[in-house]
């Protein structure tokens, strides 16, 4: 199955990239752009056939690895 | 005194920290190899910088889970001491071994100049070195600098003293949104931090790399002379 | 891919001209295979043959007492004394560095430290020479962040310090920046290896990374000029890997410090195919290679793909067959591949099997003995004649403001600030510390000093000089920090050779840099060339670089304490060693104040340099001198600014002879001179007096403004300021509500 | 409107991260899992309440700013 798995700060933690890159933005004059957030997303493939042991097992890896749960949040998408 | 240093895949300031050690008290220490899984019979881990595992992930996402990171976890869970500087102090909060996380600098470029760096933590082996409120020059090497942590655990580290480091000026003012001085965009200027026991400290800045007049000054020093003055 | 079929149209295709095409018809008595037409395109590309440059280079002096190791190994092998060895070279990653700035230079980093370690050397430094466009063309900025965060990415993450280097800006490297980057290690005398194969039957090893479809045919790219379809040459990009670069490293020197490896060659341009063919032929062997073998990182790779892929942090090695178990288990120690894919054999050829079937079969001696060799046509090039001064149009404080806050004369502190500089823990001299680096040799008391250096304006107006200067500038460097300077090595930038005028500066600098190399025992101990440096417009013009003869050289101080820098003491005399003519061709101050780049550049007088130059660093080692800064760029004046904001403290400086008109005397780019901070004045220039040394008294350090008599005064703290602002605000880092330097506002 | 531009390597392309994290997975025991591969997402905020346009915004900022078109490619989605 492939696996997808969407890390994400925090709501309240800042996030330097984003505020980078919005700045970026708008000085190349983008200005109706905001709230710039920038996240990671992790695809992989698990050697199964069953999606929820393939979500289970995309949701142990965040946890063990993928993710920082101090200053980021997750969610695992799956498909075929 | 037996003093241990932690080599990942990625590792390179470990000579850096030996030298530093050995020109404090004429001894070499042990490098330890990542896959170990025992740090029994030393007085003092450090956790070296650089990039480890390439600093992809995150830093120190993927050492934090090498092996020799239970052992040292059980090891300061006995009251062992440990010294994270740099990617050691990143992937010290990655294991959680203290509290708080290290984000992209704020000016999103790699820093590599020297900063200032006011003494605040008590009660601590690894401030023993100078008086309270002294200020030193320390080197910065690093991309991911950025102190963060919830409002709660700033509040606890200040009011519990753990606050190990502040960035300030040379005359030892603190300026948290003032980007000459907290470079890296830190939590309320915090360099370096403790754990509730003193016995683990992380800082980003690095006083091995200014342990000796040729090398540009000895304002690092005193972090290696108090440690090893304070543990024999 | 589909098969496709070889002819003479794949053949130029690939790079090949029509006679060159014919010649790999008669070697081979038939028509080559795809991976084979592959093999002698790249092999026989400037990059890998230096066809153009070859019967110049020749003429280099490259031999001294101390040279262990001169051109034609991975890097140049110098003595430096306690049975230790510096092994250092310098090479270029242009074309890629227009295209994709971060990757290009990254990779370009990553390659020539692999260079460097290839032999045994533990790199201890890193250095940079960078030429970028104009600041006001629309790709100079997008090329200058790249460009520095891929140096700095590539580097930082080594743990191998960024020790110095050199930027500038002129508008014929807008759409062709030059990144040339150097590289410095240490090696035990007794441990160098080189690239020899030996013994068949030996075990042919492939270490590091996966071959991927990674800039297949980056070699003939960096030999092919830039036209507007470059971006369809895009996928040819490297993307550079230094995690798995630093663990080859420690890898290597894990294997090295035993006694596996026969011979070792990094898989640079070209690959397994120049890492394979240069091997078995120094060596004198043939080798027998099966592809099955190769670690492949993408599916249903060709043999033709595998063989041309420029996948990067990537070594062959020939070991010895007992100890390959031994080998194998240090790289898995590292979690690096490794994989025995072929073995040398007697048959003078290389042989490529895939799937079972033989890919390509190449007799080796005509492969390399018949590889393409020109001379190319020259023209005399016309020289330009010496400037009359001009007039002054603005004075001489505004004069020193405009510079320094100038692209080419400002602070590069915004670039080195994003070096790692101290890992390692052995930098005595960061950038801006000292005219050349220094850094200790770990475990000992000795120290190695090493700079880079070109000023193409000089090489453009008379390409000897061009080449000339670079050296003898770079000689200066590592004096006026006190070292003994050894050995050099090159990069040698140019646009194309096949244009008369071109090939022209090439023959030209390539004599002065001889000239000069004799007359200062320096000799080149390795060095690259990179051409087709131009760029070809929409409307078939095409535009050459500056000719930027670029020279990296390394010295030695036997004490590294006797170590000086440029910044300024507290108190002192200054005092300026050399002769002012106050030559204002081609000088920095010509081109920023009168927007003119005209005119003779300074004239090179070796034997001024070398007395001069020995005096000064006898000076340095006798310890009578507290600073010292070489004049170059700028002339007396800027030199003197720098000392003076690199020490934070000003000085009051004597007003000039009345015999050269002012601006002239303090922005004249003669050669050959030094100032110097000493404390026994009277004592420096009695001894040079007696030994016919040009010794005037400059002035004296104190006060916080430089002061020039009683007509010019301008604080130090405001020439820092205009110092420090071009760069972060030309990239844009400056906050907005930071206070803008406006040059108008110098009263 | 939200946009989400979606930024990840061209196929061919070494990824460095990718392998690395592979890795580190199999070393904590994720033996099934493979091809992993890392992206980047930009979620940011445009003002307008027209989705073609904003999507057009989006492509264009990802090819001016977000995205490095030499190795990278991109898509954009968007919703209300
Ligand atoms: N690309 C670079 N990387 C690192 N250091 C640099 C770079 N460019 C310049 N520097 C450093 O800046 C200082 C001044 O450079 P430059 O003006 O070229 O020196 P010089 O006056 O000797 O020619 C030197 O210490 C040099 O090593
Ligand atoms: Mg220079």
């Amino acid at each position: 199955m492939k696996v997808r798995v969407f890390v994400y700060l925090k709501k309240g933690v800042l996030d330097p990239q984003g505020k980078a890159v919005e700045h970026a933005l708008h000085s190349l004059g983008f200005n109706n752009a905001s709230d710039v957030r920038i996240s990671r997303v992790v695809d992989l493939h698990i050697k199964t056939t069953e999606a929820e042991e393939a979500k289970k097992q995309g949701e142990k890896m965040a946890r063990a690895l993928l993710a920082n749960e101090v200053i980021e949040d997750f969610y695992v998408e799956v498909s075929a | 005194m037996k003093i241990g240093i932690v080599v990942f895949p990625g590792t390179n300031r470990e000579r850096d920290m030996a030298q530093a050690f050995q020109v404090a008290s004429g001894q070499a220490p042990e490098m330890l190899w990542h896959q170990q899984d025992n740090v029994d019979g030393f007085d003092l881990i450090v956790l070296p910088g650089g990039f480890s595992f390439g600093d992809y992930l995150r830093s120190g996402a993927m050492a934090a889970h090498s092996p020799i990171m239970r052992a040292v976890r059980q090891f300061a869970e006995k009251g062992g001491y440990v010294l994270g500087v740099c990617n050691g102090f990143q992937l010290l909060t990655e294991a959680q071994m203290l509290p708080g996380a290290l984000l992209r600098n704020a000016g999103m470029r790699f820093l590599a100049q020297d900063c200032h760096l006011k003494v605040e933590g008590r009660d601590s082996v690894f401030t023993a070195g100078w008086k309270s409120g002294a200020v030193f020059r320390a080197p910065l090497a690093h991309g991911d600098g950025n102190y963060t942590a919830s409002r709660d655990v700033l509040d606890r580290l200040e009011g519990e003293g753990r606050v190990a480091f502040r960035y300030c000026d040379a005359a030892g003012r603190v300026k948290d949104d003032d980007e000459h001085i907290n470079m890296n965009g830190s939590a309320r200027s915090i360099a370096g931090v403790l754990s509730e026991n003193r016995r683990v400290c992380g800082l980003m800045p690095h006083p091995e790399n200014l342990t000796e007049e040729i090398l540009g000054g000895t304002d690092g020093l005193p972090l290696f002379s108090g440690i090893l003055e304070a543990l024999g | 891919m589909t098969a496709a079929s070889v002819d003479l149209d794949l053949a130029r295709s690939f790079g090949l001209k029509d006679d060159e095409y014919e010649k790999v018809l008669t070697i081979m008595g038939r028509t080559p295979s795809l991976t084979e037409l592959g093999i002698f395109s790249v092999m026989w590309s400037e990059h890998c043959s230096y066809k153009s440059s070859r019967l110049h280079l020749k003429t280099l002096p490259t031999k001294a007492p101390w040279v262990i190791h001169g051109p034609g190994e991975n890097a140049g092998v110098i003595d430096i004394g306690d049975g230790l060895a510096a092994v250092f070279k310098m090479e270029s990653h242009n074309h890629p560095s227009f295209i994709e700035p971060y990757q290009g230079a990254a990779t370009g980093v990553g390659g020539i430290l692999r260079d460097v370690f290839t032999m045994g050397a533990r790199p201890i430094a890193n250095l940079n020479a960078l030429r970028f466009g104009d600041p006001s063309h629309k790709d100079t900025k997008r090329v200058v962040d790249g460009v520095v965060r891929g140096i700095g990415g590539y580097g930082n993450c080594m743990g191998v310090p960024t020790v110095g280097g050199e930027v500038n800006f002129h508008h014929s490297y807008n759409c062709n920046p030059l990144v040339n980057a150097m590289t410095v290690g240490l090696a035990r005398q007794d441990r160098i290896f080189l690239s020899a194969a030996a013994g068949v039957g030996n075990p042919v090893v492939y270490v590091g990374s996966k071959t991927g479809r990674d800039g297949i045919h980056g070699a003939t790219m960096s030999s092919a000029e830039f036209d507007s379809e470059s971006s369809s040459k895009r996928p040819t990009v490297q993307v550079g890997d230094p995690f798995t670069e630093k663990l080859l490293l420690e890898a290597c020197l894990e294997l090295m410090a035993t006694d596996a490896v026969i011979s070792i060659q990094d898989m640079g341009a070209a690959g397994l195919t120049s890492s394979a063919v240069e091997m078995a032929s120094k060596g004198g062997v043939g080798i027998d290679l099966d592809l099955d073998h190769v670690p492949q990182r993408e599916t249903h790779m060709q043999a033709y793909e595998m063989m041309l892929s420029e996948s990067q942090e990537r070594m062959l090695m020939v070991l010895r067959p007992d100890r390959t178990e031994e080998a194998r288990k240090i790289f898995e120690k590292w979690e690096l591949d490794f994989a025995i894919v072929g073995k040398l054999t007697d048959s003078g050829r290389i042989t490529v099997r895939h799937k079972g079937v033989v890919e390509a079969d190449i007799p080796l001696g005509p492969l390399a003995d018949e590889a393409p060799i020109y001379d190319r046509p020259t023209v005399a090039y016309e020289r330009q004649p010496p400037l009359p001064v001009p007039a002054d149009p603005c004075g001489i404080k505004m004069a020193l403001c405009r510079l320094v806050a100038s692209g080419n004369g400002a602070s590069r502190a915004w670039i080195w600030n994003q070096y790692d500089s101290g890992v390692g823990g052995q930098t005595v001299k960061r950038p801006g510390g000292a005219d050349a680096a220094i850094v200790r040799v770990e475990g000992t008391n000795r120290g190695l000093a090493m700079t880079t250096d070109c000023t193409p304006r000089y090489g453009q107006a008379d390409p000897y000089i061009g080449g000339a200067q670079a050296v003898v500038e770079v000689w200066r460097n590592i004096t006026a920090t006190g070292a003994k300077p050894l050995a050099m090595t090159d990069n040698l930038n140019f646009a194309s050779p096949e244009n008369p005028r071109i090939m022209a500066q090439f023959v030209e600098a390539v004599k002065g840099i001889g000239d000069a190399g004799r007359a200062l025992d320096f000799p080149v101990v390795s060095g690259n060339v990179s051409l087709y440096n131009e760029t070809r417009g929409d409307d078939g013009s095409v535009t050459a670089i500056q000719p930027a003869p670029v020279i990296g050289g390394v010295g030695v101080l036997e004490d590294v304490h006797k170590a000086v820098g440029l910044a300024f003491p507290d108190a002192g005399e200054i005092l300026l060693i050399g002769e002012t003519e106050g030559t204002l061709g081609q000088s920095l101050w010509l081109k920023e104040i009168l927007n003119r780049e005209e005119g003779a550049p300074p004239a090179i007088n070796f034997e001024a340099e070398r007395r001069n130059g020995d005096f000064v660093r006898g000076l340095i080692q006798e310890g009578s001198v507290t600073a010292c800064h070489d004049l170059s760029d700028g002339g007396l004046l800027l030199a003197v600014a720098e000392m003076a904001m690199a020490g934070g403290v000003g000085c009051t400086l004597v007003a000039p002879p009345t015999d050269v008109a002012a601006h002239a005397y303090w922005f004249g780019e003669d050669q050959a001179r030094y100032v110097l901070v000493t404390t026994q004045p009277d004592s420096v220039i009695k001894t040079a007096q007696a030994r016919g040394i040009p010794v005037h008294r400059l002035g004296r350090i104190g006060g916080d403004a430089l002061k020039i008599g009683a007509d010019v005064s301008v604080s130090i703290s405001h020439l820092r300021e205009l110092h420090a602002s071009f760069f972060p605000r030309f990239m844009g880092d400056m906050r907005d509500d930071a206070p803008v330097v406006h040059l108008d506002e110098i009263s």
